[in-house]
């Protein structure tokens, strides 16, 4: 059914067309923010799209530089404030392997069970900013419900409900009690309930699929080129996770699945996101289980921060993709080098190459399917 | 009614005006109300009782607010657009039969107004859209039109195959055909024509497609052309876009109602009354917004495969199947 | 064609299907919290923006104005003054002013106290006409009309 | 680059008093609209940073800014009445979201939500380069809700705080907070 689209030999073979430029952004609903698209378009097809970013440029990298370790603290919870725990994690992880800083076991799993809360926090949020781009308004408030509990539950330990800072070098400011667990426990099986319906409601819906269906291909190859990353690569088939891969904090003491789709379509894109919510929801209920007591603050934390001089780098699985620190030392109070490897940045840079050719409307949708966070883009 | 003629038809238009503009003010009042009941929140409440003053309150804002025909707009058809496009759908209404003697004007081609003066509604969006001179609105106004014209075929096929059996454009009459409770209905006589139901469903979803509704709204695709084609009008030339779209379900509805669910007869047979006809009407005008609260918006070469690849054929097959019928009986 | 049929089947079902799931919404209980007229709970742990804590046998005001929090504070809002009163070992605050518009609610300054003089607020609805209002706080004055409650 | 800036900050300093003067004032019909308006704020769909999610949250079920009206997000500028700053401004996005102020028709209002659009937040520190320093360096601004980000609540009272600043009474009760 679908149209054929115009390839750039087929528009130089044909009588000159007059093609225009659309400017998509820096507001507009799609963007998600405050990103632009230099659309250039022959009626509704994108003959070339053309990302420009910098919109929301906070200067994180150069505040790590003039800050010290303790101060960057609130920083990370801002880049990419769906997934803020991830962030946090990379971050204290970075300075604790530069110290050689045991964390202990109860602080780990507490920082799983939040990270992954955050995660299908993260993909709620996109579940239903992306619904709202196809035009289904209602699936956004439905989530938002849901991601209202995740958040009551996250604020009750961190006091903040989106930019928490919530983990230390060596552990976490406080501990969780025995509220969150089993409100943590109710929310798995409320979850698990809701998916349910998400699926009737909108995986299986007519239209929604032939809007996604064989929509806005990403290969593989298209993925590595650009080093995209988290679910748009699982999308192209590939079952990359860095909590797989490298693993790191506990996740090698839990059993999940990566879930990957060959398509490399916006329905893959979407598929692998809502399966990871199921998964994050298993990794949770193991952890639950398998809370350890105990303290969850390492003892021996120097109350002046100072890493010697060294490099080092940790990555983590964040909700959209490999998130990196690589931290220069220089052996003082303040670091040498921050450098952030965010996932939305590696992610948006294929869409122009990605978009060539799409109708307009199905480029939106593909923009959409990247789960972009403009912040996270410009840093 | 011992009004003459040109007085009685001055206070039905009257009458029709006051209807479309409180339909208008209040079918927005409870689309937000449904809407927010299908996403379990009560929607307006805090101004007046259950938030019934909120449509004033917006009416007054729009009234109040600044209007401004930018300066590369075409001055002229900018500032015509918003009333062009409401006029057609009152005139609409002039027609349409509410009860037994509650119609403006009842003549033999009734049916044949309304499809003409539905079609003028297409013209003002695309005016509107063109005068703006902004390419989200021309992108807009253009995928109207074609949207429109794709769908009006279908939509007059079946009603053609509907006539076919009903022998008659008077709508007064199409539903005098219609008397005896809910099995004389033209949706349920399949005995009459066993494609009725079928008629019915393409009928419904032309019309969602004719009133620019979800999921087929590519007129005010917010997600991806800002407002569409009503993205420079501001105050109540976007007030007048947005009136106008509602009066058009309410046609829309309106001659459904007429066509397939017997106007003002009740469905148990006693007791026919202008109530029916309105309760029948809201209720299709409800279906109409719990379809746009719960589906995704098409895409738009899939509207357009919908209507020439399926619709089309299907109405054209039904025709075949009713002439066959009828000259074989 | 079979194929094609059973799939405009089960493309109908699907419509239908998410039209019963919304109706079956539309029919339950609104989640909303009705926000002037009812609240929710805020958790014990809520960050609002910080107060100076009293000391509960002294009923005196437990900052040292030792400095720390304006010291670690990422944002440098915090500006703290203190003077020895006479016969006393210890200083005792004799301003604290918060820039809130530049707090980013990270809690360090609460952490770092060495005698929990700092202590999170629960006012999470603010807003005023005024930028001057959060500006420059007086943390002092504050706990001052905190007491007079 | 320091130019611009000096320009965009010259433009702020008209400010205050948004509506257009108008010789011949009928203190009813001001009333009547005053009232129109302040119960039917439309917003601009403008989500920059953090703060836009917290906005979105207001929205949704749990909080529905519906209940007052102010649901009705706009895309557009010309159809929005108020402007909700959700986020970090810098200086690159300093000219679009002038233009789109300058877009927005009168009567209109700003509301500088959380810590960033009030102040720059704590992305201020000697020598940065990127932020402006809250947005009523570029135009007026009528309310400040402050937060990092601010809670739905807050946005809530955001829009009371302006109902009361366009009629000049408060209608609903003021929530106590310890």
């Amino acid at each position: 059914m679908s149209p054929g689209h115009p390839t750039d030999s087929s528009v130089s073979a044909a009588a000159p067309r007059e093609t225009f430029v659309l400017n998509v952004g820096p507001q507009h609903p799609a963007t998600h923010g405050v990103l632009r698209l230099k659309l250039t378009m022959d009626g509704e097809y994108v003959l070339h799209a053309e990302p420009v970013i910098g919109y929301a440029h906070r200067m994180h990298e150069k505040m790590g530089e003039n800050r010290t370790y303790v101060q960057f603290l609130p920083n990370p919870s801002r880049i990419d404030y769906l997934s803020a725990m991830h962030y946090m994690h990379a971050y204290v992880c970075v300075v604790e392997r530069a110290l050689g800083i045991e964390v202990p076991p109860r602080a780990e799993y507490i920082r799983v069970i939040t990270s992954e809360l955050n995660r299908i926090a993260s993909h709620l949020v996109w579940f239903g900013a992306f619904l709202l781009d196809l035009g289904a308004f209602t699936p956004l408030l439905y989530a938002f419900d849901d991601r209202e509990k995740i958040l009551d539950l996250l604020e009750a330990v961190t006091g903040s409900r989106l930019t928490y800072c919530y983990y230390r070098f060596g552990g976490l400011c406080n501990d969780v009690d025995e509220q969150f667990i089993e409100g943590t426990r109710a929310f798995v099986k409320h979850m698990r309930g809701r998916l349910g319906m998400y699926h009737k409601l909108v995986t299986e819906n007519l239209i929604l699929r032939k809007r996604l269906e064989g929509i806005g291909v990403i290969s593989a190859e298209l993925c590595r080129k650009y080093g995209a990353t988290g679910p748009v690569l699982r999308g192209s088939g590939v079952p990359c996770d860095v909590r797989k891969l490298e693993p790191y904090s506990v996740y090698p003491e839990f059993e999940f699945d990566v879930p990957h789709f060959a398509e490399g379509d916006c329905m893959a894109r979407y598929k692998v996101r809502m399966e990871e919510i199921a998964q994050s929801l298993r990794i949770i209920e193991q952890a639950i289980a398998k809370l350890p007591p105990g303290p969850v603050m390492a003892e021996k934390v120097p109350r002046v921060i100072k890493p010697p001089p060294g490099d080092y780098y940790f990555a983590v699985e964040a909700a959209r993709g490999r998130f990196a620190i690589r931290l220069v030392s220089d052996g003082t109070e303040v670091p040498y080098r921050l450098k952030l490897r965010t996932p939305s940045f590696s992610n948006l840079a294929l869409f122009g190459e990605a978009a060539r050719g799409l109708l307009m409307q199905d480029a939106l949708a593909l923009l959409g399917s990247l789960d972009l966070v403009i912040p996270d883009v410009d840093r | 009614m011992i009004l003459p003629e040109p007085y009685r038809l001055i206070a039905y238009l009257v009458g029709a005006l006051a209807f479309v503009g409180l339909n208008a003010a209040y079918l927005v009042w409870l689309e937000r109300k449904v809407a927010a009941r299908f996403q379990r929140r009560p929607g307006p409440t805090e101004v007046g009782p259950a938030g019934l003053l909120q449509p004033i309150a917006d009416g007054l804002k729009l009234l109040g607010k600044q209007f401004v025909v930018w300066p590369h707009a075409d001055r002229v058809l900018f500032r015509l657009a918003p009333a062009f496009v409401l006029a057609p759908a009152l005139m609409c209404l002039a027609v349409i039969p509410f009860g037994h003697a509650l119609c403006a004007r009842d003549f033999n081609l009734g049916l044949l107004l309304v499809f003409a003066f539905g079609s003028v509604n297409v013209l003002a969006i695309l005016l509107g859209g063109w005068a703006s001179r902004n390419k989200y609105s021309v992108i807009a106004a253009a995928r109207v039109v074609s949207q429109n014209v794709a769908y009006e075929i279908p939509m007059l096929l079946v009603v053609t195959t509907l006539l076919l059996t009903a022998g008659t454009m008077n709508l007064r009459e199409l539903v005098q055909q219609q008397a005896g409770g809910v099995w004389n209905w033209n949706l349920v006589k399949v005995w009459v024509n066993p494609l009725m139901p079928v008629l019915f469903l393409i009928f419904y979803v032309c019309m969602l497609a004719e009133t620019n509704r979800a999921p087929f709204d590519m007129a005010e695709a917010e997600s991806e052309l800002v407002a569409g084609a009503f993205t420079e009008y501001a105050g109540m030339g976007f007030g007048l876009f947005f009136m106008a779209e509602y009066a058009n379900i309410v046609v829309g509805a309106s001659v459904a109602t007429v066509l397939f669910l017997g106007g003002w007869h009740s469905p148990v047979g006693v007791m026919p009354g202008t109530f029916w006809f309105l309760v029948k009407l809201y209720a299709l005008v409800f279906s109409v917004m719990w379809v746009r609260w719960t589906f995704p918006r098409t895409q738009f070469y899939r509207l357009l495969n919908l209507s020439w690849k399926l619709l089309i054929p299907a109405g054209l097959g039904a025709l075949l199947f009713t002439a066959l019928i009828l000259k074989l009986r | 064609m079979v194929a094609a049929i059973k799939e405009f089947c089960l493309g109908l079902h699907s419509l239908a299907t998410g039209l019963a799931v919304t109706l079956e919404q539309f029919f339950r209980r609104p989640v909303t919290v009705h926000y002037p007229w009812e609240v929710l709970e805020l958790p014990a742990r809520y960050r609002g923006h910080i107060v100076l804590v009293r000391d509960e046998q002294t009923g005196r005001l437990r900052c040292i104005a030792c400095k720390m929090c304006e010291r670690i504070c990422p944002s440098d809002c915090i500006v703290v003054e203190g003077a020895k009163l006479p016969g006393e070992s210890r200083k005792s605050v004799t301003e604290f002013k918060l820039d809130f518009t530049k707090c980013s609610l990270c809690g360090l300054c609460v952490e770092v106290c060495p005698v929990d003089a700092l202590a999170f607020s629960k006012r999470y609805n603010l807003a005023s006409t005024r930028k001057a209002d959060y500006e420059s706080m007086d943390l002092c004055e504050l706990a001052k009309a905190g007491d007079a409650k | 680059m320091a130019e611009q800036q000096a320009k965009w900050l010259s433009c702020a300093e008209g400010g205050a008093g948004s509506e257009p003067g108008s010789l011949v004032r009928f203190a009813r019909l001001e009333q009547l609209l005053d009232w129109g308006r302040a119960n039917s704020l439309w917003p601009l769909t403008l989500g920059l940073a953090c703060c836009a999610i917290e906005m979105m949250a207001a929205g949704a079920a749990r909080f529905d800014l519906a209940r007052f009206g102010a649901e009705v997000f706009r895309p557009s500028p010309r159809q929005a009445d108020v402007m909700i700053v959700a986020g970090t401004v810098n200086w690159k996005m300093a000219g679009p979201i002038k233009t789109l102020y300058d877009q927005m028709l009168e009567p209109k209002w700003v509301i500088a939500f959380g810590n960033c659009a009030i102040s720059g937040g704590p992305f201020v520190f000697p020598g940065q380069y990127a932020v402006v320093e809250g947005v009523d360096k570029l135009f007026p601004v009528d309310v400040h809700v402050p937060g990092c980000p601010p809670r739905p609540e807050a946005l809530i009272e955001g829009i009371l705080e302006l109902e009361q600043k366009i009629t000049g009474t408060r209608r609903w009760p003021r929530v106590k907070t310890a």
